[in-house]
């Protein structure tokens, strides 16, 4: 007999699932938590619980985020020396922070959905067109990417909003400025990768018209990328819109926001710091957790952005 | 006299000295150096005072400038007393003489003259000759006096010379009588006369040295008055500092080396102070008190101020052309617990758009619009209102808590049936825009530089007042009365017409409703005594600054 | 002839994410001192493993065992530091992408100024004249001006020269060559392998050419070893694999190759593809792509064994050589399978 | 009869800026310079040569994907041109490509079934979706693909299971031209050998024409009816594979048939070893353009452009053979 | 290589030209300076006259042709609130601005390199996942407070540190603090995957097998090619030297350009916004030219492909 059975006998590490394959298994904790790590359960933990509060924002916060009752102002969190009739706390017209805190989350994730939404919409369609024409066209989206990248946009926010007012509609549009110059640039050059070898040229050689091969072709294949690259545009908004609240420019009174909620409360940084520290949490955490989860993702699906 | 002169002349070379060489110890432990932070040190980016316009200046301006008659600064009532001027009388209606107090000297060294006097109130000093504004029109900062010396002069900004002219309506000129001798005449009778010289705005200048600088601009970054600190350094938006006058006449300054730094920041401040890196901050809010004088080194001190927070109504837009809307909010806004709440009950709800200041003036049982939301209810009832939505304009606190009572208000008008809508605005342009949407509600203050009705009421609610000039309301009966408080010397006869203007404006076609009285607080080290002034001037004069024990 | 390295039971696993798959099962191999030894095999059957493996450049990622010994010292477990010392020492190693394979933002001469003074201490004048003949000894021309050039101003065959002259810097015993000439055209190719075969006589070097290209392979090797999926299926001088080549595959392999002589006649195919090493069938991996295949291919792991009458010509395939088929006649699918269940 | 593929002394010249002087210095490269063939129809035609030869620019200019600097394709006496518009894309329902990087030629989203349905969809839109898949299913099967990888992505597939699929794209519309780049050079042996046998059997159930690109002369002639072997953007030898491949004279082609490994002529033969790296398409020297490499170079080449030419089908472009032609019967190698 | 420079050049002056056109546009059109420097109180009159001395009751494209024809004639205008010329405003604040952004530039790159290099060199270790998870935390901290909780801690409660001003250099340390902790996140994280990419390259391979120890192989050979995306980032770092602290500066009271900025866009302060406007895009128009020469530098490959790709 000249079957060779050396390898086959089983040991506790060697397994031999199918086939005359051979794995090695690790421990079942070991391989779920390198695929899954730790801190990106955390992370997505906390998504999670920050869309659960942006869809139900009105039906769990526990009081009218705009209700004041003057004669509770400042009350410290319930661990703190607080009631739990505001467990994080009032701020300085006795507003309830546990509710302001659910509707500011809600407004900021949502201004940084549909900001990032602008700039990945405007950011594919010009960097789609770029990468179509070429030349002079390319010339031109090329300068307006220039343009846009070559001025900090805390600046370009600062004088336009000193302009468009206090509108959550405007400021929204405005922050759909952000980033789309990146998301065109990448979408530009990853237009030009397909068009150049890959499958676009292949699709192109079909008889395909150019809407047929960007909109059902390059689009679907580059959307991991894109998406990857606009989540990572989602917590820039969030630290922007803080910041240009910190400048007094974000979202206006009666609106609230993270960073609006941080910029009128830095005030009291040191009488009442919940008031502050609570949204600056609030914004750690989720631009964190967005950030772990994006940088994930981009390791695991992509490969190309960097 | 010729003795003291020489002392003083030592005293000064020696200071020159010791700033010369800048390691002078003995010198600077004598008197200590005082940081002061403040939010700003002038809006207008330059020392005049007749073009600073907002309140900020007057902190710093005190310590370099000084008028002929000054304010008991420190005292509640603010009685006028001898400035620059020792005594002064009315001669007719229109004429008040002024006697010069002798031997003031300038910070160049120069000794205060009638003719300083002149210039200060000359046309060449408001910029309002033909001269000037022709050289203004061709964008020049120089022009030839021709009619005169044919020498060089300066060019003020055009809007020095408008307010100048706001500031002096009816000033005809000043007259030099003799060396210590000034005369005020008036074109027309003016019971305000003195007020308006003992005004912000009425500091004197040297005249040698504004004809001496090289231009306008670089007089108002480097002003020579009279008062005791003189300027040495200023960085608009950054840094003023100002040095001991040692030849000031009213004794030697008890601060060596004063220092006005913008820290915009009110946590950075509080920071500050308690760090032990400033020895006053200003515009403390008052929630920031107890944090403040948590620590026993420090504390804080300040109160209401000469100026109110008012609420403005636009009278011709949508509902608020209906008198009762108006009327309905100005019953519906609880004044005393925003008075209570967000300030601590440090400042007060006065009687309406007058100061006690006023004396004579002051109608003591006038009273703001009685808190009463039943009455608010039945008014709106009243008016037929419809829902229409009623905006309110609010800056990002520009005044304090500004943004807190508007909240507050917005709340409290619902509550009476209004649709209200906060409109944040970035800008006071934005605030007056009546292009882009209705103009219907929104916030100001008004000071009384002087105590007199015409300093406020008149100022910005007549015919020539920012009121009335951008469209947002006027009043037949109302701009009548204003001629004759202005004009009128009988005081009952003013006192009438006071009265009736404050009828028409805060109670029957409101044009605005008191909300309370501004205050001011600083932050200060406990060991240093000095009082605040509710002029919004800082004394670092000998009288109003002693440091108890020995700093450091 | 004595071994210069030596190969026993070299196994492989790779960190898979959810598990470690094996990529090499227990191969085993010998170079003896000065021998040209060609390894064949189609993509993904681990002909470059075995070798990356055996000097230890595969990285974290990989588990290995088994043993390597380099004329007596084992690799297999060394420390960084004893490996170092033996990689571009005594054993050298150049590859397929010569383009990428040298870096980027150094000067030619730097590079292999690098490897001189490693391996032989030269610095300064010393190396740089040792530099010029090497790159002489390599065929560039001009080699002054080469040493401040940078890979990328160079074709990709003047990079596999510099390659070359590397590995040479350190006088190895043997040389690895993966791929050498895959990246290049044929003009060049021809250029490149009389390069290697000429070095590896002059300096009595061995030379291991790693090759998917059987035409290489047989143009240089004195024997020869075909890989598939992660074992060694036959070996034997050069001759043998290819004038009797004995296992199905080495047969399909030699007969899919279209000539450029003789009659054009219909290529012979081998059905199906390589299986990925997490997807091996049981039994021998080739079984399903094999014509020859019976039940008991499907369950039987054939091992390398002597076959046919040269030396040294071992092949594992259980119906090699009639004495296997007689015995291969019995067990029954089931039993087997069986008997091969983990218990 | 007319040729289905006419191309008639094309060009294409690229600007570029080469290391030179401080700021480098303006050059030309001529990756095609002057080529000319026809393909007949069901004739394929393959095109050898060595990497920046040109041989995938010619594919490229033929396939009309970027312009020509001058010259003319023609394909069934249409000009193709580099103008995407409907004309070009209606013209693609009758002439197709095949690629070297299947991976690459294939949207990685779509399956495989959408894949090969796609040209019905960008041509046939009144197909319906289960039409499309009927279809896709039927070209499966003469591809030699189980229907069960019909809902499979392509990087599940194997090299050659894709190019089955590229090719079953390519061939839906059945098309009268492929356009075949380097289809097998990134495919394994054994496979190799599958996809030519396929090609192969395609064409004589279909009846394509071809022309098939490839570095490897093995292959190209496995599967032409007629060879082409270039250098530096011009072809140099032309003919019936028997002929080119058995009796070549030009000596690049000679040199390059010669320096091809195979395991049959093992230790059997002469190897002619060129000397040093072909020139640069930017560098292309004057004259002959092999004449720097040429063991055979005389004055004449330094100067003059040899033109094809020769008896028959085989033609040559040197002058040392034509030259020799005229004076003295070829010596044989 | 002077061909493509200008070039550039050219490209990035019509780039800031666009940009200090719109921010003229938008700025004259949203708000009217004289009441906002002058203040609510001021009299009406003055306004008027505050406009008229200013052009700012013309119609806006006279007001537009006569800046750009200023601007080409050298002249910059004045700020309306401060009287000078914006020039000089902005000059006086520049030299402050750099003082505490070039120092914090340094502390970015030499905290942030060697922590991503360590993070790359052991990929998945409890350390990279450390240095990491504090990277993304650096930069998702609002700068603001991670400046307020600074201050707090070290100028409040330790009383070491000044919490604002400028007087002396303790006063920059927070400042330079804030803003090194931020940057050095960021240049952590791409320094890290650079290197993750580089020591994925077949030459990394090639230094093992010539008999490199892994150290050197990682100093010799992976890190000069980990740098050169790095240079991007630290690229537009130094591009944004003049205008990357305004939220900084306010928060530390420091009077940069940042808060020059802030507070001329309150006032409309037209001349000045435009002159910082016109500095930010120079600063970063020409670090990116700067960083593109040190491509060419750090990157031999790129010297020649930038001539093949300049048609």
């Amino acid at each position: 007999m000249t079957i060779d059975t050396g390898n086959l006998n089983p040991t506790s590490q060697v397994s031999r699932p199918s086939g005359g394959s051979f794995f090695t298994s690790k421990g079942r904790y070991r391989a779920f938590f390198e695929t899954w790590p730790p801190i990106v359960l955390i992370a997505l933990f906390f998504i999670g619980l920050a869309i659960f509060v942006v869809a139900t924002a009105p039906l769990i916060a526990p009081y009218d985020f705009m209700a004041m009752d003057l004669r509770d102002r400042l009350t410290p969190p319930a661990l703190f020396g607080g009631t739990w009739a505001h467990p994080l706390g009032t701020d300085e017209l006795g507003r309830d922070l546990l509710s302001r805190l659910i509707i500011s989350i809600r407004v900021s994730m949502m201004i940084a959905f549909l900001s990032t939404l602008i700039a990945g919409t405007l950011g594919i369609t010009l960097g789609f067109l770029a990468a179509y024409f070429r030349g002079r066209v390319e010339q031109l989206i090329m300068m307006l990417i220039d343009a846009q990248a070559s001025m900090p946009f805390m600046i370009i926010a600062l004088a336009v909003l000193a302009f468009l007012g206090n509108s959550l509609f405007l400021f929204i549009v405005l922050m759909g400025f952000y980033g789309w110059e990146r998301i065109a640039r990448i979408a530009r050059g990853l237009a030009i990768a397909a068009t150049e070898q890959g499958y676009a040229t292949s699709v192109r050689d079909l008889g395909a018209s150019p809407m047929r091969i960007y909109g059902r072709h390059i689009l679907p294949n580059i959307a991991s990328t894109l998406i990857v690259s606009m989540t990572l545009n989602f917590p820039e908004v969030i630290l922007l819109e803080s910041g240009l609240s910190f400048l007094g420019l974000g979202v206006q009174p009666p609106m609230t926001s993270l960073g609006n909620m941080v910029g009128y409360g830095r005030d009291y940084i040191q009488s009442a710091p919940w008031i502050m520290l609570v949204p600056s949490a609030a914004i750690v955490l989720t631009t964190l957790s967005i950030s772990i989860v994006g940088d994930w993702m981009r390791d695991r699906f992509d490969p190309t952005l960097r | 006299m010729t003795l003291i002169r020489k002392h003083a002349a030592m005293l000064v070379g020696a200071t020159f000295l010791a700033a010369a060489t800048f390691t002078a110890p003995a010198f600077s432990q004598d008197r200590p150096d005082i940081t002061v932070a403040v939010q700003q040190i002038v809006n207008a980016g330059a020392l005049d005072v007749l073009r600073e316009q907002s309140n900020v200046g007057a902190r710093v301006f005190y310590s370099i400038f000084e008028t002929l008659i000054d304010y008991d600064r420190q005292k509640k009532d603010l009685p006028q007393k001898p400035g620059l001027a020792t005594s002064w009388k009315r001669i007719d209606d229109k004429t008040v003489e002024l006697t010069l107090r002798p031997g003031v000297k300038f910070h160049n060294g120069d000794v205060m003259t009638a003719d300083d006097v002149v210039f200060t109130f000359s046309k060449e000093r408001f910029g309002q000759l033909p001269e000037q504004e022709a050289a203004r029109a061709d964008g020049k900062t120089l022009f030839t006096a021709t009619a005169s010396t044919a020498t060089e002069g300066k060019v003020p900004p055009a809007e020095v010379a408008a307010v100048a002219n706001r500031a002096w309506p009816n000033l005809d000129r000043v007259e030099k009588v003799d060396d210590m001798t000034v005369r005020f005449i008036s074109t027309v009778a003016d019971p305000t006369l003195e007020g308006r010289i003992s005004r912000y705005g009425a500091e004197i200048l040297s005249r040698r040295a504004y004809q001496e600088a090289d231009s306008w601009l670089d007089f108002a970054r480097k002003p020579v008055g009279t008062g005791p600190y003189k300027v040495v350094d200023f960085k608009p938006d950054n840094v003023l500092v100002l040095e001991a006058h040692e030849d000031y006449w009213g004794g030697k300054p008890p601060v060596k080396n004063l220092r006005f730094v913008v820290v915009p920041e009110v946590a950075s401040r509080v920071n500050g102070l308690l760090s032990g890196e400033y020895d006053f901050i200003t515009d403390v809010p008052p929630d920031q008190i107890a944090t403040v004088e948590s620590n026993a080194d420090f504390e804080v001190v300040g109160g209401p101020i000469t100026n109110h927070r008012l609420m403005v109504f636009d009278k011709n837009t949508g509902p608020m052309k209906n008198a009762k809307i108006r009327q309905a909010m100005t019953h519906a806004i609880d004044r005393d617990t925003i008075v209570e709440v967000l300030w601590g009950g440090r400042t007060q709800v006065p009687a309406g758009l007058q100061w006690e200041y006023y004396s004579d003036m002051y109608l003591a049982d006038w009273k703001v619009p009685e808190y009463d939301m039943d009455l608010a209810r039945k008014l709106v009832e009243e008016s037929g209102y419809n829902g229409e939505p009623i905006t309110m304009r609010v800056l990002n606190n520009y005044y304090t808590n500004q943004v807190s009572t508007a909240q507050i208000n917005a709340e409290s008008f619902r509550q009476i049936g209004l649709n209200i809508q906060i409109e944040m605005k970035e800008n006071w342009q934005q605030i007056f825009d009546n292009t882009s949407g209705p103009r219907m509600v929104r916030d100001w203050s008004n000071s009384a530089p002087f105590p007199d009705p015409v300093a406020s009421i008149v100022n910005q609610h007549c015919q020539n007042g920012q009121q009335q000039q951008v469209g947002e309301w006027t009043n037949e009966e109302f701009n009548a009365l204003c001629i004759k408080l202005e004009t009128s010397t009988d005081l009952q006869q003013r006192r009438a017409a006071f009265r009736r203007m404050l009828e028409i404006a805060e109670r029957e076609d409101p044009a605005f409703t008191v909300l309370h009285q501004s205050a001011i607080f600083y932050g200060k080290r406990k060991d240093i005594d000095w009082m605040w002034s509710g002029l919004q001037s800082m004394d670092f004069r000998p009288e109003n600054f002693v440091i108890s024990t020995p700093a450091n | 002839m004595e071994t210069q390295l030596s190969i026993r039971d070299l196994t492989v696993d790779f960190d898979q994410g959810r598990q470690f798959v094996r990529a090499l099962h227990g191969v085993s191999l010998d170079v003896a001192v000065g021998e040209t030894i060609g390894v064949v095999g189609e993509s993904g059957c681990g002909k470059s493993i075995t070798w990356l493996a055996a000097l230890g450049l595969l990285g974290k990622r990989a588990t290995l065992s088994g043993s390597v010994k380099l004329a007596g010292t084992e690799l297999i477990g060394a420390s960084e530091k004893q490996l170092s010392s033996l990689r571009g020492g005594k054993i050298a190693m150049i590859f397929q992408d010569p383009s990428s394979s040298l870096n980027p933002v150094h000067r030619i001469g730097h590079q292999l100024g690098e490897s001189l003074r490693l391996h032989r201490g030269m610095t300064g004048e010393q190396a740089s004249a040792e530099t010029m003949r090497l790159l002489d000894r390599v065929g560039i021309a001009n080699a002054r001006q080469r040493l401040n050039e940078y890979p990328h101003e160079m074709s990709g065959g003047m990079n596999q020269r510099i390659m070359i002259a590397m590995a040479l810097a350190g006088e190895p015993d043997i040389l690895i060559a993966d791929e050498p000439t895959t990246a290049l055209d044929a003009t060049i190719q021809a250029q490149i392998l009389d390069l290697l075969r000429e070095l590896s006589s002059e300096n009595g070097m061995a030379l291991v050419l790693i090759s998917h290209d059987l035409g290489v392979v047989a143009d240089m090797a004195e024997r020869v070893a075909v890989m598939y999926c992660g074992r060694v299926i036959e070996t034997a001088s050069t001759d043998a694999i290819f004038d009797n080549p004995t296992h199905p595959y080495t047969r399909g392999l030699i007969a899919a190759l279209p000539d450029l002589e003789g009659p054009k006649r219909r290529l012979a195919s081998i059905p199906g593809t390589v299986p990925p090493p997490d997807q091996l069938p049981p039994g021998c991996s080739f079984a399903p792509r094999c014509t020859h295949a019976t039940p008991l291919c499907d369950v039987a792991l054939p091992a390398l064994l002597p076959v046919g009458p040269d030396a040294g010509h071992s092949v594992a395939c259980i119906h090699s050589g009639p004495m296997r088929v007689e015995k291969s006649k019995a067990p029954a699918r089931q039993s087997v399978t069986a008997e091969l269940e983990p218990a | 009869m007319r040729p289905l593929l006419s191309v008639r002394d094309i060009k294409r010249h690229y600007q570029v800026r080469v290391p030179g002087g401080f700021f480098g210095r303006d050059a030309l490269l001529k990756a095609v310079d002057g080529l000319s063939f026809d393909i007949n129809r069901g004739e394929t035609l393959g095109l050898v040569g060595e990497s920046g030869c040109g041989k995938s620019t010619t594919a490229r200019l033929v396939m009309g994907h970027i312009p020509l600097t001058a010259g003319s394709v023609a394909f069934d006496g249409q000009p193709v041109t580099a103008r995407h518009d409907s004309d070009w894309r209606a013209m693609r329902r009758r002439m197709q490509m095949v690629y070297q990087d299947t991976l690459g030629a294939l949207d990685r989203r779509l399956t495989i079934s959408e894949q090969i349905g796609e040209p019905f969809a960008i041509h046939e839109p009144v197909m319906t979706a289960g039409q499309r898949h009927e279809r896709a299913l039927s070209l499966m099967d003469s591809v030699g693909l189980r229907a069960d990888m019909a809902r499979r992505f392509p990087h599940e597939l194997s090299g050659g299971q894709r190019q089955r699929v590229v090719i079953a794209r390519a061939l839906a519309l059945s098309p009268d031209l492929l356009v075949c780049d380097e289809p097998v050079s990134a495919l394994d042996v054994s496979i190799q050998a599958q996809v030519l046998n396929l090609l192969d059997d395609l064409r004589e159930q279909t009846g394509f024409a071809a022309l098939f690109i490839s570095h490897d002369l093995k292959v190209v002639r496995q599967m032409s009816d007629r060879v082409a072997v270039m250098y530096l953007g011009k072809i140099v030898e032309t003919g019936a594979p028997e002929a080119v491949f058995k009796r070549a004279q030009h000596p690049y082609t000679k040199a390059l048939i010669s320096a091809i490994p195979t395991p049959r002529n093992r230790g059997r033969r002469e190897r002619i070893v060129l000397e040093g790296d072909p020139p640069s398409p930017v560098d292309v020297p004057p004259g002959c353009a092999f004449h720097t490499r040429c063991p055979l170079a005389m004055t004449q080449c330094r100067l003059d452009t040899p033109l094809l030419s020769g008896d028959g089908d085989h033609l040559v472009a040197c002058h040392a053979i034509h030259q020799s032609a005229q004076s003295a019967p070829l010596a044989a190698e | 290589m002077l061909r493509y420079a200008l070039l550039r050049i050219a490209r990035a002056l019509v780039t800031v030209s666009l940009i200090v056109s719109i921010a003229f546009v938008i700025l004259r059109l949203s708000g009217d300076p004289a009441i906002i420097i002058l203040g609510p109180e001021a009299p009406p009159e003055a306004f008027k006259a505050f406009r008229h001395a200013w052009g700012l009751d013309q119609p806006i494209w006279v007001q537009y042709l006569k800046y750009f024809n200023a601007i080409f004639h050298g002249d910059l205008g004045n700020s309306m609130r401060d009287g000078r010329s914006a020039l000089q405003v902005v000059g006086e604040r520049i030299p402050l601005t750099l003082a505490i952004t070039i120092p914090a530039l340094f502390l970015k790159v030499l905290i942030g390199l060697p922590a991503g290099v360590y993070a790359a060199l052991h990929r998945n270790t409890a350390i990279d996942r450390l240095i990491m998870t504090l990277s993304v935390f650096g930069f998702t901290v609002p700068s603001f407070v991670l400046g307020l909780v600074l201050a707090m801690i070290f100028a409040v409660k330790l009383g070491w540190l000044p919490s604002g001003g400028s007087d002396t250099w303790l006063h920059a340390v927070l400042p330079i603090f804030t803003m090194g902790m931020i940057g050095a996140a960021v240049i952590a994280r791409f320094t890290r995957s650079a290197m993750l990419e580089v020591l994925g390259q077949p030459y990394i391979r090639t230094a093992s097998a010539k008999g490199l120890v892994w150290r050197d192989v990682v100093v010799a050979h992976a890190l000069p090619n980990a740098a050169i995306p790095t240079l991007t980032i630290v690229g537009f770092m130094v591009g944004s030297l003049v205008a990357g602290a305004v939220v900084v500066e306010s928060v530390f009271s420091w009077p940069g350009v940042g808060r020059l900025l802030v507070t001329a866009v309150a006032n409309r302060d037209l001349a000045v916004v435009q002159v910082i406007l016109l500095f930010v895009g120079f600063t970063m128009v020409l670090a990116n030219l700067i960083v593109d020469l040190l491509y060419g530098w750090v990157d031999p490959r790129l010297r020649t492909k930038r001539l093949q790709a300049g048609t």
